[in-house]
C-alpha cells in the first residue's frame, strides 16, 4: 500500500478546521434536505436553524481567533499556490458573523409563510449561504467564481421561490444581467492566469510586486474582472438589476440577497487593497472605483426618491449602501473605509430588515403576487389551506411594532442619529476631514449629506403613506417568527451603536490589516502564520 | 492556429452579443450559449495552443511536455456551470412566456405601455 | 448621590421613562401622566440639585468613553447655560404633562404621547448637556425624529401628516448640515469637545474653512430655530396637539437652535459674515414673522408667527456684536418661553372649550371664561412688552442693543428703526388677540358651549403667569441668579455687566418701547377691522410667497425630477442593460489599453498552421453567424447552427490537446440541445413581424446597427486579447508543477481530472453544487409552469397524425405516431445497456484517461432522455422510477462526506487518499478516494441533468392532465 | 436449473454484447478487465428488465451470417454505385421515387433490422411503415435498372429476417 | 525509411482529415441553404458524421487512443441531439 | 509525429484506408449539395455513414495495433453503434419530411404507402 498524501502534516485539533466549517456544513445539511420528503417541514427548519447557528458560531469563533493574523485553511492538503487556500482574517471573518446574522433573520422570516410559497427552500437558502461564505473565505480567484455561482444560482432559485408573474419576469431579467457578469468574470480571472500564469490572490500580489512586462493584458483582465464585480455591486451604470428584483423576491429572499451585492464590494475592497496597494499596478482603478461609488450613490438617491414601493426603496438603499463603500475605497483614505466598513455592517442588517418590514406592509395589497397553484396533483399549495397559512403567535400592537422599526430602519438607512448608521457616516466624515481635503472628499461629503437626506424625505414619504394614510386593507399582522427576526436585525443596528467604540475599532483594524497585505501574502505562501498549515 | 482561433473565438463573441441584444427570450438562451462557448475557448486559449500533447502522463509517469492542464481544467468546471445556467435559463424564459403570455426579454411587448405596481401616491 | 450619577439620571431616565410609558395599555392615561410628570421632576431634581457646583463659572463635566478613535466621547456637561436651559426644559415640561394629562381627548392613545414627550426630554436634555459637540449634533437629530412623531400624533389628519413631513425635512437637513459643520469644526481645532472648541475661537475663526463651517453649523441653528426663510414648517407644525405645540414649538425645540448659536457664541461670532447672516436673517424674520402674525385668524397660527418673530428678535440679538445683547437674547428666550407657553395653552383651553380658533368667529369669551382671560391678557400684555412683565425688560435690553449698534455702521440706524416697527407689529397682534377673543358681542354658534376649563387645567397657565409677573417685577431675585450663571458660563471672565432694573430712567430704549406700544395699538385700531376681512387671504404684501406652498411643490417637484432622471440615468428593460454592460466592460478594457499602452508581444509563439483547422472554423463562423441570423423567425434552424458551433468548439478543444473537454462540450452540446427543443414547444409561433410606423423602423434599424457594433467590437476585443495572449510565451506558472506531480502525489495521471478531483476539487464541489442548485430551482419554477393559452394546444402535426388516423377504418388515433417511432423505439431501448457501459466505462477511466465523473453523469442522463424520447413520460416512469432529487442529496453527500472522511485522518478537508491495491486474479487496482468523490459528482450530475430534461418533459403530459380538468370543469358546470 | 439460468441472464446475447464491449474497450485482456466485463455483462442487463421490453427469440445462426454477408456486399455495391451518381460518373437517365413494399414482417426488431439495412444502404430509404396494412414506403434513388424493388426487398431481406425472427 | 513513413502518414492522413472537414463544410452549406428544416437536419447529422471521422482520423494523425471516447460518444449518442431534431420536425414536441 | 517504428507499406495501406474512407465521406457531402431534392439527399450522407466509416476505422486500428503491438479493435464499436444509430435519424427525417409534403401538398410529396 502506498499513501500519497502530500505531506504527513496534520492538523493539530478539530479547532483548526473550523475555517471550513460554514461551507461544508451547509452543503452537506443542504444534501441530506434533498433526501427529505417536502412535507418534514419541521424537521427542515429545525434542520436549517442549527446549520445556521452552528454556522454563527463558528463565524464568531473565527472572529475572536483571526486577531491580526490570517488563518490558512489548505484544501486537500495542498499548499498554496497550487491548491485552493480558504483565507479567515478579520475582513473575512466580520463579513460570516453579518452573513450569518442576516441569513438567521431572514431564515426565521420565513418561518411564518414564506418558505412554504415554494418546494425546497431550504436547502437552496443553505446553498446561497454556502456561496457567500465562500467567496469570503476563498483565497484562489477561480475559486471565487465558483463560490459567486453557487451563490448567484441559489440567488436566482430564491428570486423566483414562491413564482408568480412579477418574480419570473424580473427573474429572467436579474438571471441574464448575472450571467453577463460572469462571463465577464470568467475572461477576467483567465486573462489573469494567462498573464501572470497563476490564480492564488496572495500568489498573484507577490508576483504583482515585481515589474511585469505585461502590464496592459493583466490590467485589461482586471478591468474587466471588475466590471464583474461591479455588476454584482449593483455599481452605476451597472447595478440597474438590483432594485427591481430585490422588489419582486419574497421578503426572506430579498433580506438574505442584501448581503449578495456586499460580496461584491467584499471583493472589491479585498483585491484592490491585496492586488493594488503598492507593486507594479499600484493603485489601479481607485479614481473610477470613487466615480463609480459616488454614482451609485447618487443613482441610488435618485431611486429612492423616485420610489414608489417601500420594496423598491430598500433595494436603493442596498445600492447606496455598495456605493457608499465602493466611494470611501476610492478615496484611499484607511479612516474612511473603516468607516465605510463598519457602514457597511449596519446598513446591510437595515436594508434586510427594511425587506421584511416592506413584506408586511405590502403583505395583501397585491394578491396578484401570490402564487397560485395549477396542478393539485403535484404538491399541495401552501396558502390554499387556511388552518396552516401562517405559523406562529400573531403579535399584539403590530401596527406599533412595524411603526418602530420602520423609523429605526429609516434612520439607520439614512445616516441619522442616534443609530450606526450616523456613525458610521461620522465615521467617514471623520476619516475624510483629516488630512488634506481635496475635490473628492468635498465630493463624498456631500453626496453622503444629499443621500442621507435623499434618504430620509421619501422612506419617510412612504413610510407615511404606509402606516399612517388611512387604508381599508386590514392593518399589518405579525408572526412572532417575524417579529422575532426584525427585532434580531433592529437590535444589531443598536448593539453596533452601543458598542460603537470596539466595532469601529474592529473595523479600523481591519482596514489597517487589509492595506499592509504583506502578512497575509507571508501567511498564505509560506505558512508564516495560522493555524490551517 | 493562433489568429485562427482568435478570429472563431471573436466571431463566436461576436455573434452571442448579438443575440443577447435581441428582444426574444429564445435569441437571449441562444446567444447565451454561444457566448460561452467563446468565453470557454477563450480561457482555454489562455494556456497557449499546443497539437497533440493532452496533459495525461504515459505509463511511465514521465514528465512530458503536455498542454497547460489548468485551463481545462478551468474550463471544465465554466463548461459544467454554464450549460445548468443555460439550462436554467431557458425554463425561466418558458415559466416567462408562460406566465406572461409573449416571448419578450421584458416580458411584454415594446409597445405595451409599462405598468406601475404599487401605490399610485406621490 | 453623587454629581456625575445625578447627571446621569437625568439623561438617561427620559428614555428608560420613554419606553416604560411606551409600553403602557393605550388607555392608561392617568399612569402615564403620573410616570411622565415624575420622570420629569426626578429629572428637574437632578439639575436643580446640582445648582450650587455652578457658582462662579463652574461646571459639572462627566465623561463615558463611546468612539474615542474618532474623538467621540459622551460628555455630560452641565454649566450654567446648560442649567438655564434644562430647567426650562423640564420645569415647563411638567406644567405641560399637568396640561397635556386634561387636554388629550379620552379617545387618544395618551401613553404613547407621552411617551414621545419623554424621549423628547430626554433629547432635549441631551443637548443642553451635552460636552460634545457630536454628541450634542446627535441629540439635535433626536428631537427632530421625536417632534416628527408628536406632530404627527394624529396621523390620521392630512395636516399633522404634512407637518409632520416638512418639519422633519427642514429641521434634519439642517441637522445634516450642522453635522458636517461640527465635523469641520473637528478638522480645525482637533477635537469636537466642547471646552477644547470654546477655548479655540481665535484658531476657527481665522480657519480658511470659517465660512463654510460657519453656513453649515447656521443651517443647522437657523433651521431648528425657524429662522427665515426655513420658518414655513413652522406654523405647519401646529397641527400637533396644543400642549405640544406650547412646549415644542414655542419653549424648547425651537430654542435648541438658539441654544447653539449661544454656545458657539464665542468661536464663531465677532466676524462680518457673523454679523450678516445671523443679525440679517434673524432681522428678516423678526419682521416677517410680526407682519405675518397680524394676519393670522386661527390663534394657534397668530401664536406660531409671533413664535417666528420672536425667534427672529432672539436671533438679531446673537448676531449683533455684543456681549449684552447675547445676555439680552439669553434673558428673552426665558421670557419667551414662559409667556408663550401660558398663550399656548389659553389657546389649547379655548380651542378645547369652543371647538374653534378662528378669531373672527370667536368673541366675548370673557364672560364665560375670565379667569383663562385674564391668565391670557396677562401672557399677552407680557408677549406685547407691557411694563412690569418679563416682556417688558428683555426688550427693553434689545432695543438699547438697538440703539447703541448706531454708531458702527450707517447702514445700523436702520436697526433701532425696524425693532421699534417690529414691536409695534407684536403689540398689534396681542392686541388683537385679546381684543377679538375675550371681548365684543357674545359668543354664539360656537361647536361647543364656552365655560371654565377644569382646575387642573388652569393651574399650569397659573404657574407661568405667576412667573411673568415676577420676573416682570423683580428680576433680580426670580432670574437673577440663574441668568448670572448663564452669562459666566458664556463669557467666563469676560461676562458684560449689566443691570436687571426695572427702571433705567427716561432713555432712548424707553422711548422707543412707548413709540411701539401706542403705535401698534393705534395700528389696531386703524386695521384691526380690514384684517379680519382681508379678501386676500394671507398677510400684505407677502400673501404670494405661501412657503408651503413652495414646499410642498418643490416635494412633488423632486419627486418628479428624481423619476425622470432614474429613467434617464437609469435603464429599466433588459436589453438596455445589457447594452449597457458591454458598452462599459468595452470602455474599461480600451481604456486601461489606452492609458498603459499595448506592447508587441517579445517573441510570437505560433503553432504550426493547419488548413483544414482554419477550414473547420469556416464551418464555426457559419454556424455561429447562421444562429445569429436566424434566430428571430426560425428558432429551429437557429438551434441546429448553435449545435453546429458547438461542435466546433468541441472539436477544437479536441484539436488543442483537450479530450476531457472535447467529451464534455459534446455530452452538453447534445443535452442542451434536447433541452432547447424541449422549451420551444411552448413558444409563441413566430412569422413575421407586424409591419411598423416607419419612423419606428428606422428607430429600430438604428437600434440594430448599433447592437451590430456592440457585438462587432466585443468580438473584435476578444480575438484581439485572445491572440495578444496566445502569442506571448506562458510564463512560469503554476502549471508545470500540476504535470510533474500529479502522478507522484495524486496518482493519476489524466492531470486535468487529478486537478478536477484532487488538486483543485473543492472547485469541482461548487460546481456540483451549482448543478444541484439549478436542478432544483428548475423543478421549483416547473411544478408551478404554467402554459400561455396559445402553446396549450397539442402540436399541428399530432393533430394530423390523429385525423389521419381517425379518418382510416382500423386504426386509432396515435397509431401514426407510434407506427414512426417503432424501429427508434427498439433501437433507443436496446441501445440503453449499451449507454450504461459505456458510462461506467468513463467513470472508471477518468482518473487516468478522458472521461470522469461528469462525462459519465451526462452520458446516463442521454440514455434516459433516449427513453423518454422513444416511449413517452408515462411508459418511462412507470418502469424506471428515477427520483432525481434524492440523487442530488445523494451525489452532494457522498462528495462532501468524501472530503470529509480525511478528518478523520486529522488533515484538512479534500485531503485524498490513493493506494494500489493487490488483489488476487485481479492485479494491481488504483483505490483512490478521489474517485469516491468522482462517484458523488456522477451520481449528482444525472440527478440534476435528468431533473432538468424529465421536469421539461412532463410538460405535455401536464398539458393535457390540465385540457382535462377543464374538460370535466365544463361537463360539471353542464351537468349542474 | 435453466430457468436459474435465464432469471440470472434474462438477456444472454445482450450479456454476451455487453461483455464484449467491455473488453474492447479495455483492451488488453487481463483477469481483472475479464472478471470486470463478465460481471457488467451480468449486471447491466438489469437495467432493460426493468424496460421490460417485448421478448424476442433469435434462430438460425447461419441465416444470420449469410444475411449478413448480403448485406455487405450490398452495401459496398451501393456505396460504389451512388458515390458514381454523385459524382456524376454514371451516364444515363436516373429514375427516383417512392416504392410500396407489402411486408409480412411484424415482428418489431425484425424490422427494425430491415429498416437499418435499407437505410443503411446507399440508394434505399426506408419513409413510412403502416402497421395495420404491413406496407412499407420506400425511396428509392435510382432505380433506372429496372429491378423490381418489391421483390428484392422480400427475398433478399425480408425472408431470411422472419426465419430468423420467428 | 522511418522519415519517409512518417511524412507519408502526416500527409497522407493530413489529407484525410483536410477532407472530412471539407465534408463538414460541405455539410454546413446545406445547413445554411436548407430549403427546408429537414435539410438543415440532414446537415447537421452530416457534420456531426464527419466530425466524429475527423477525431478518428486526429487520433491517428498523433497515435493516440486518448481521442477514442470523443469519437465513440459522438458515435453512440451523438445522434440523439438529431432524433431529437427529427423528432420535433414530425411530432411538434420531443417528449410526449 | 507517430509511425517511427511504423513499416512503410503499413503506412502506405492507413493513409489509402483513410483517404479513401474521407473520400467516401466527402461524396456523401457533396451529395448532399448535388442532388435535387431532400429525398434524394438523405441517401447521401450514408456513404459516409458505412464504407467511409469502415475504410476510417479499418484504418485507425490497423494503425493502432501496429503502435502498439496488439490488437486494438475497440474501434470497431464506434461502427457498430454509427451503423445501428444513423439509420434512426434518417428514418424519421424522412417521415418528418413525408408528413410536412404531404400536408403542405408538395408536389414531390411521397404517396400513402
Ligand atoms: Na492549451
Ligand atoms: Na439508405
Amino acid at each position: 500500500m502506498t499513501a500519497g498524501s502530500l505531506n504527513n502534516e496534520t492538523l493539530g485539533t478539530w479547532a483548526d478546521h473550523l475555517v471550513i466549517l460554514p461551507i461544508v456544513l451547509p452543503i452537506a445539511v443542504a444534501g441530506v434536505m434533498f433526501l427529505l420528503d417536502e412535507r418534514r417541514r419541521r424537521l427542515k427548519e429545525g434542520l436549517a436553524t442549527a446549520t445556521v447557528l452552528v454556522q454563527l458560531a463558528t463565524a464568531i469563533a473565527l472572529f475572536v481567533r483571526v486577531g491580526t493574523a490570517a488563518e490558512v485553511y489548505r484544501l486537500g492538503n495542498w499548499a498554496a499556490p497550487y491548491g485552493i487556500v480558504l483565507v479567515a482574517d478579520r475582513l473575512s471573518a466580520m463579513m460570516l458573523v453579518l452573513a450569518s446574522l442576516l441569513g438567521l433573520a431572514a431564515l426565521v422570516f420565513s418561518f411564518a409563510r414564506w418558505s412554504r410559497a415554494g418546494p425546497r427552500f431550504h436547502g437552496l437558502f443553505l446553498l446561497l449561504l454556502m456561496g457567500v461564505n465562500g467567496a469570503f473565505l476563498t483565497g484562489d480567484l477561480f475559486n471565487l467564481f465558483v463560490f459567486f455561482e453557487v451563490m448567484l444560482a441559489a440567488s436566482y432559485g430564491l428570486v423566483l421561490h414562491g413564482s408568480g408573474e412579477t418574480r419570473i419576469r424580473t427573474g429572467l431579467g436579474y438571471i441574464a444581467v448575472n450571467l453577463v457578469a460572469s462571463l465577464f468574470f470568467l475572461v477576467g480571472v483567465s486573462l489573469i492566469y494567462g498573464t501572470m500564469g497563476t490564480l492564488n490572490m496572495a500568489d498573484l500580489a507577490r508576483r504583482l510586486a515585481a515589474p511585469s512586462a505585461e502590464t496592459t493584458l493583466f490590467e485589461i483582465g482586471c478591468a474587466v474582472l471588475g466590471i464583474a464585480f461591479l455588476i454584482k455591486c449593483s455599481a452605476w451604470p451597472l447595478g440597474f438589476w438590483l432594485p427591481t428584483t430585490y422588489a419582486a423576491a419574497t421578503a426572506p429572499a430579498a433580506a438574505i440577497l442584501a448581503i449578495l451585492s456586499k460580496v461584491g464590494v467584499y471583493v472589491v475592497v479585498r483585491l484592490s487593497l491585496l492586488l493594488f496597494g503598492a507593486g507594479s499596478s499600484e493603485g489601479f482603478g481607485q479614481t473610477w472605483i470613487l466615480a463609480a461609488g459616488l454614482a451609485t450613490i447618487a443613482y441610488g438617491t435618485v431611486g429612492i426618491m423616485a420610489a414608489r414601493e417601500l420594496t423598491r426603496a430598500a433595494g436603493y438603499a442596498v445600492m447606496i449602501s455598495s456605493g457608499t463603500v465602493l466611494a470611501a475605497l476610492g478615496t484611499g483614505r484607511e479612516g474612511t473605509l473603516s468607516g465605510a466598513l463598519y457602514y457597511l455592517v449596519g446598513s446591510t442588517f437595515a436594508a434586510g430588515a427594511l425587506f421584511l418590514l416592506a413584506e408586511i406592509l405590502q403583505r395583501g395589497r397585491d394578491p396578484a403576487d401570490a402564487a397560485q397553484p395549477v396542478f393539485a396533483d403535484e404538491y399541495r399549495d401552501p396558502f390554499d389551506d387556511a388552518g396552516a397559512t401562517e405559523i406562529g403567535r400573531a403579535m399584539p400592537a403590530a401596527v406599533a411594532i412595524v411603526s418602530g422599526g420602520f423609523l429605526l430602519c429609516t434612520l439607520m438607512l439614512a445616516g441619522i442619529p442616534p443609530l450606526a448608521g450616523f456613525v458610521g457616516k461620522l465615521a467617514m466624515f471623520s476619516g475624510l476631514a483629516s488630512g488634506t481635503m481635496t475635490a473628492a472628499s468635498w465630493g463624498l461629503i456631500a453626496a453622503l449629506t444629499l443621500s442621507s437626506l435623499g434618504t430620509l424625505v421619501p422612506l419617510v414619504r412612504l413610510g407615511i403613506f404606509s402606516l399612517w394614510v388611512p387604508h381599508d386593507d386590514p392593518p399589518p399582522r405579525l408572526r412572532s417568527p417575524e417579529f422575532a427576526a426584525l427585532a434580531g436585525l433592529l437590535a444589531a443596528c443598536v448593539a453596533l451603536v452601543l458598542w460603537g467604540g470596539p466595532a469601529l475599532a474592529y473595523a479600523e483594524e481591519t482596514v489597517r490589516w487589509l492595506a499592509q497585505p504583506q502578512d497575509y501574502i507571508r501567511a498564505v505562501l509560506d505558512g508564516a502564520t495560522g493555524a490551517g498549515s | 492556429m493562433e489568429i485562427v482561433l482568435s478570429i472563431g473565438i471573436g466571431l463566436f463573441a461576436a455573434s452571442g452579443v448579438w443575440l443577447m441584444l435581441r428582444p426574444r427570450t429564445f435569441q437571449v438562451a441562444l446567444g447565451l450559449s454561444l457566448l460561452s462557448y467563446s468565453v470557454n475557448l477563450f480561457i482555454f486559449a489562455m494556456g497557449r495552443l499546443t497539437v497533440g500533447a493532452p496533459p495525461v502522463l504515459g505509463k511511465g509517469a514521465e514528465v512530458v511536455s503536455v498542454d497547460d492542464p489548468v485551463p481545462q481544467a478551468l474550463v471544465l468546471t465554466a463548461l459544467v456551470i454554464s450549460f445548468a445556467l443555460t439550462a436554467l435559463f431557458l425554463v425561466v424564459l418558458l415559466a416567462a412566456r408562460g406566465v406572461t403570455g409573449n416571448d419578450h426579454v421584458d416580458g411584454r411587448e415594446p409597445h405595451e405601455a409599462e405598468p406601475h405596481p404599487g401605490n399610485p401616491h406621490p | 448621590m453623587s454629581s456625575n450619577a445625578l447627571l446621569a439620571t437625568a439623561s438617561v431616565l427620559p428614555f428608560a421613562g420613554a419606553v416604560l410609558v411606551g409600553a403602557l395599555p393605550s388607555r392608561a392615561r392617568n399612569a402615564a401622566a403620573a410616570l411622565t410628570g415624575l420622570v420629569t421632576l426626578i429629572c428637574l431634581g437632578c439639575i436643580l440639585a446640582l445648582t450650587s457646583q455652578l457658582s462662579a463659572g463652574g461646571r459639572v463635566v462627566h465623561t463615558v468613553e463611546w468612539l474615542p478613535s474618532l474623538g467621540v466621547n459622551l460628555v455630560l456637561r452641565l454649566d450654567g447655560l446648560a442649567w438655564l436651559f434644562a430647567v426650562l426644559v423640564l420645569a415647563i415640561g411638567t406644567l405641560v404633562v399637568l396640561y397635556a394629562r386634561y387636554y388629550m381627548a379620552a379617545a387618544d392613545p395618551v401613553p404613547r404621547l407621552f411617551s414621545y414627550f419623554l424621549a423628547f426630554v430626554g433629547a432635549m436634555l441631551g443637548i443642553v448637556l451635552a460636552g460634545n459637540l457630536i454628541q450634542l449634533v446627535l441629540f439635535w437629530e433626536l428631537t427632530s425624529i421625536v417632534s416628527f412623531l408628536l406632530i404627527g400624533y394624529w396621523y390620521d389628519n392630512a395636516a399633522a401628516r404634512d407637518g409632520a413631513r416638512m418639519s422633519l425635512t427642514i429641521t434634519a437637513a439642517g441637522g445634516l448640515c450642522l453635522l458636517v459643520g461640527t465635523i469641520l469644526i473637528g478638522r480645525i481645532v482637533g477635537s469636537y469637545d466642547l471646552d477644547t472648541v470654546l477655548a479655540s475661537g481665535d484658531t476657527i475663526r481665522n480657519s480658511p474653512l470659517y465660512l463654510p463651517t460657519l453656513v453649515l453649523v447656521l443651517a443647522g441653528a437657523l433651521t431648528k430655530s425657524a429662522q427665515f426663510p426655513f420658518h414655513i414648517w413652522l406654523p405647519r407644525a401646529m397641527a400637533a396637539p396644543t400642549p405640544i405645540s406650547a412646549y415644542l414649538h414655542s419653549a424648547t425645540m425651537v430654542k435648541a437652535g438658539i441654544f447653539l448659536m449661544i454656545r458657539l457664541w464665542p468661536v464663531l461670532s465677532g466676524t462680518e459674515s457673523w454679523y450678516w447672516i445671523v443679525g440679517g436673517l434673524g432681522m428678516a424674520t423678526l419682521l416677517i414673522g410680526s407682519w405675518s402674525a397680524i394676519f393670522q385668524h386661527d390663534l394657534k397660527g397668530l401664536l406660531a408667527y409671533s413664535t417666528i418673530s420672536h425667534l427672529g428678535l432672539i436671533t438679531l440679538l446673537l448676531g449683533l456684536d455684543s456681549p449684552l445683547a447675547v445676555v439680552a437674547a439669553i434673558f428673552h428666550t426665558v421670557n419667551h418661553a414662559t409667556f408663550k407657553a401660558s398663550l399656548f395653552m389659553a389657546v389649547g383651553i379655548i380651542d378645547h372649550e369652543t371647538g374653534t380658533r378662528d378669531m373672527r368667529r370667536l368673541s366675548g369669551l370673557w364672560r364665560a371664561m375670565p379667569y383663562t382671560g385674564t391668565l391670557a391678557m396677562v401672557a399677552a400684555a407680557a408677549m406685547a412688552g407691557v411694563p412690569l412683565l418679563n416682556g417688558f425688560l428683555s426688550k427693553e435690553m434689545f432695543l438699547s442693543e438697538a440703539v447703541d449698534n448706531i454708531d458702527d455702521h450707517p447702514l445700523h440706524y436702520a436697526l433701532p428703526v425696524l425693532a421699534t416697527l417690529a414691536s409695534a407689529f407684536t403689540m398689534l397682534y396681542s392686541l388683537r388677540f385679546i381684543r377679538q377673543t375675550f371681548f365684543g358681542r357674545p359668543p354664539h354658534d360656537l361647536p361647543h358651549t364656552p365655560h371654565e376649563p377644569v382646575r387642573w387645567m388652569r393651574i399650569p397657565i397659573e404657574m407661568l403667569v405667576l412667573a411673568c409677573i415676577a420676573i416682570g417685577l423683580v428680576p433680580n431675585l426670580t432670574i437673577g441668579p440663574a441668568l448670572e450663571r448663564a452669562v459666566q458660563a458664556v463669557f467666563g471672565a469676560a461676562s458684560p455687566s449689566y443691570s436687571l432694573a426695572i427702571w433705567h430712567g427716561f432713555n432712548a430704549p424707553l422711548a422707543l418701547s412707548m413709540i411701539a406700544l401706542f403705535g401698534g395699538v393705534a395700528l389696531y385700531f386703524l386695521f384691526g377691522r380690514r384684517i379680519n376681512t382681508n379678501p386676500r387671504g394671507g398677510p400684505w404684501l407677502m400673501d404670494r410667497l405661501d412657503g408651503g406652498w413652495l414646499f410642498e411643490r418643490t416635494m412633488t417637484g423632486l419627486t418628479v425630477g428624481a423619476r425622470w432622471l432614474e429613467r434617464v440615468a437609469g435603464a429599466e428593460r433588459l436589453q438596455a442593460q445589457l447594452r449597457i454592460l458591454f458598452l462599459t466592460a468595452l470602455v474599461a478594457s480600451l481604456g486601461v489599453g489606452v492609458i498603459r499602452g499595448f506592447a508587441l508581444p517579445v517573441a510570437v509563439h505560433q503553432t504550426g498552421f493547419d488548413p483544414a483547422f482554419a477550414l473547420m472554423w469556416i464551418v464555426g463562423a457559419a454556424c455561429a453567424v447562421g444562429a445569429a441570423e436566424r434566430a428571430k423567425y426560425h428558432r429551429l434552424t437557429a438551434t441546429i447552427f448553435v449545435g453546429g458551433a458547438g461542435l466546433v468548439s468541441s472539436l477544437t478543444f479536441l484539436w488543442l490537446s483537450a479530450p476531457d473537454l472535447a467529451v464534455t462540450q459534446i455530452l452538453v452540446e447534445i443535452v442542451t440541445t434536447v433541452l432547447l427543443l424541449l422549451g420551444l414547444r411552448w413558444l409563441p409561433k413566430r412569422d413575421a413581424d407586424i409591419p411598423a410606423p416607419a419612423s419606428e423602423r428606422a428607430r429600430a434599424r438604428r437600434r440594430r446597427l448599433m447592437d451590430l457594433g456592440i457585438a462587432a467590437a466585443v468580438g473584435l476585443g476578444m480575438a484581439g486579447l485572445a491572440y495578444a495572449v496566445m502569442t506571448r510565451p506562458a510564463g512560469d506558472g503554476i502549471a508545470r508543477w500540476f504535470v510533474e506531480e500529479a502522478y507522484p502525489k495524486a496518482g493519476g495521471r489524466n492531470v486535468v481530472n487529478v486537478l478536477l478531483v484532487d488538486f483543485r476539487a473543492f472547485d469541482t464541489l461548487g460546481e456540483i453544487s451549482v448543478l444541484g442548485v439549478v436542478g432544483l430551482t428548475v423543478f421549483a419554477l416547473l411544478r408551478r409552469f404554467r402554459p400561455a393559452p396559445d402553446s396549450l394546444e397539442r402540436p399541428k402535426q399530432q393533430h394530423h397524425h390523429d385525423a389521419y388516423d381517425r379518418a382510416r377504418e382500423g386504426r386509432k388515433p396515435g397509431d401514426t405516431t407510434a407506427d414512426a417511432m417503432l424501429v427508434p423505439q427498439v433501437v433507443m431501448t436496446w441501445l440503453f445497456p449499451f449507454i450504461v457501459l459505456l458510462c461506467l466505462h468513463l467513470f472508471l477511466r477518468g482518473h487516468d484517461l478522458p472521461g470522469g465523473g461528469f462525462a459519465a453523469g451526462i452520458a446516463l442522463t442521454i440514455g434516459f432522455t433516449l427513453q423518454y424520447m422513444a416511449h413517452g413520460a408515462q411508459w418511462v416512469e412507470e418502469r424506471l422510477r428515477i427520483q432525481p432529487i434524492s440523487w442530488i442529496g445523494l451525489g452532494l453527500l457522498i462528495s462532501v462526506l468524501t472530503g470529509a472522511a480525511s478528518w478523520l485522518f486529522g488533515r484538512p478537508f479534500l485531503t485524498t487518499y490513493f493506494a494500489y491495491w493487490e488483489l488476487p486474479l485481479v492485479g494491481k487496482i488504483p483505490a483512490a478516494s478521489a474517485l469516491l468523490f468522482d462517484l458523488g459528482i456522477m451520481v449528482l450530475v444525472v440527478g440534476a441533468s435528468a431533473l432538468m430534461l424529465v421536469a421539461l418533459a412532463h410538460q405535455s403530459l401536464r398539458r393535457t392532465r390540465s385540457a382535462e380538468a377543464e374538460a370535466e370543469r365544463i361537463e360539471e358546470r353542464e351537468t349542474a | 436449473m435453466s430457468r436459474a439460468l435465464s432469471r440470472l441472464v434474462p438477456y444472454p446475447r445482450l450479456s454476451a454484447g455487453l461483455t464484449l464491449m467491455w473488453l474492447l474497450l479495455n483492451a488488453p485482456l487481463t483477469p481483472g478487465s475479464a472478471l470486470m466485463a463478465l460481471a457488467l455483462g451480468l449486471l447491466v442487463p438489469g437495467v432493460m428488465r426493468a424496460l421490460r421490453p417485448k421478448g424476442v427469440r433469435v434462430r438460425r445462426p447461419g441465416t444470420i451470417l449469410r444475411l449478413l454477408a448480403l448485406v455487405l456486399y450490398d452495401m459496398l455495391r451501393s456505396n460504389i454505385d451512388v458515390a458514381k451518381i454523385i459524382l456524376g460518373l454514371r451516364r444515363g437517365e436516373r429514375r427516383t421515387g417512392f416504392v410500396s413494399v407489402p411486408l409480412d414482417l411484424r415482428e418489431p426488431i425484425g424490422l427494425s433490422v430491415l429498416s437499418i439495412i435499407l437505410t443503411g444502404t446507399p440508394g434505399t430509404l426506408w419513409v413510412q411503415y403502416d402497421s395495420h396494412t404491413g406496407r412499407l414506403l420506400m425511396h428509392i434513388l435510382d432505380h433506372s435498372e429496372g429491378d423490381d424493388w418489391v421483390r428484392r426487398v422480400k427475398d433478399r431481406y425480408e425472408r431470411p429476417l422472419m426465419e430468423i425472427f420467428s | 525509411m522511418s522519415a519517409v513513413t512518417v511524412s507519408v502518414l502526416d500527409w497522407g492522413l493530413g489529407l484525410a482529415q483536410g477532407m472530412l472537414v471539407l465534408a463538414m463544410a460541405l455539410a454546413t452549406w446545406r445547413m445554411l441553404r436548407g430549403p427546408r428544416a429537414q435539410d438543415r437536419i440532414l446537415g447537421l447529422d452530416t457534420l456531426y458524421l464527419n466530425g466524429m471521422l475527423a477525431i478518428v482520423v486526429h487520433g491517428m494523425r498523433t497515435g493516440s487512443g486518448l481521442y477514442f471516447e470523443a469519437a465513440l460518444i459522438l458515435g453512440m449518442i451523438g445522434f440523439t441531439a438529431t432524433v431529437a431534431l427529427a423528432k420535433f420536425l414530425m411530432q411538434g414536441e420531443v417528449v410526449q | 509525429m507517430t509511425g517511427e517504428n511504423l513499416p512503410a507499406w503499413a503506412a502506405w495501406i492507413v493513409v489509402a484506408l483513410a483517404v479513401a474512407g474521407a473520400g467516401f465521406s466527402l461524396t456523401g457531402a457533396l451529395g448532399l449539395i448535388r442532388l435535387k431534392t431532400f429525398y434524394e439527399r438523405v441517401h447521401a450522407p450514408t456513404l459516409g455513414a458505412t464504407l467511409g466509416t469502415a475504410l476510417i476505422l479499418a484504418g485507425s486500428m490497423l494503425l493502432l495495433s501496429l503502435i502498439e503491438g496488439r490488437f486494438v479493435l475497440r474501434d470497431a464499436l464506434i461502427g457498430v453503434f454509427i451503423s445501428v444509430t444513423t439509420p434512426v435519424t434518417m428514418l424519421l427525417l424522412a417521415r418528418a419530411a413525408a408528413h410536412r409534403d404531404r400536408t403542405e401538398k408538395n408536389p414531390g410529396a411521397p404517396p400513402e404507402p
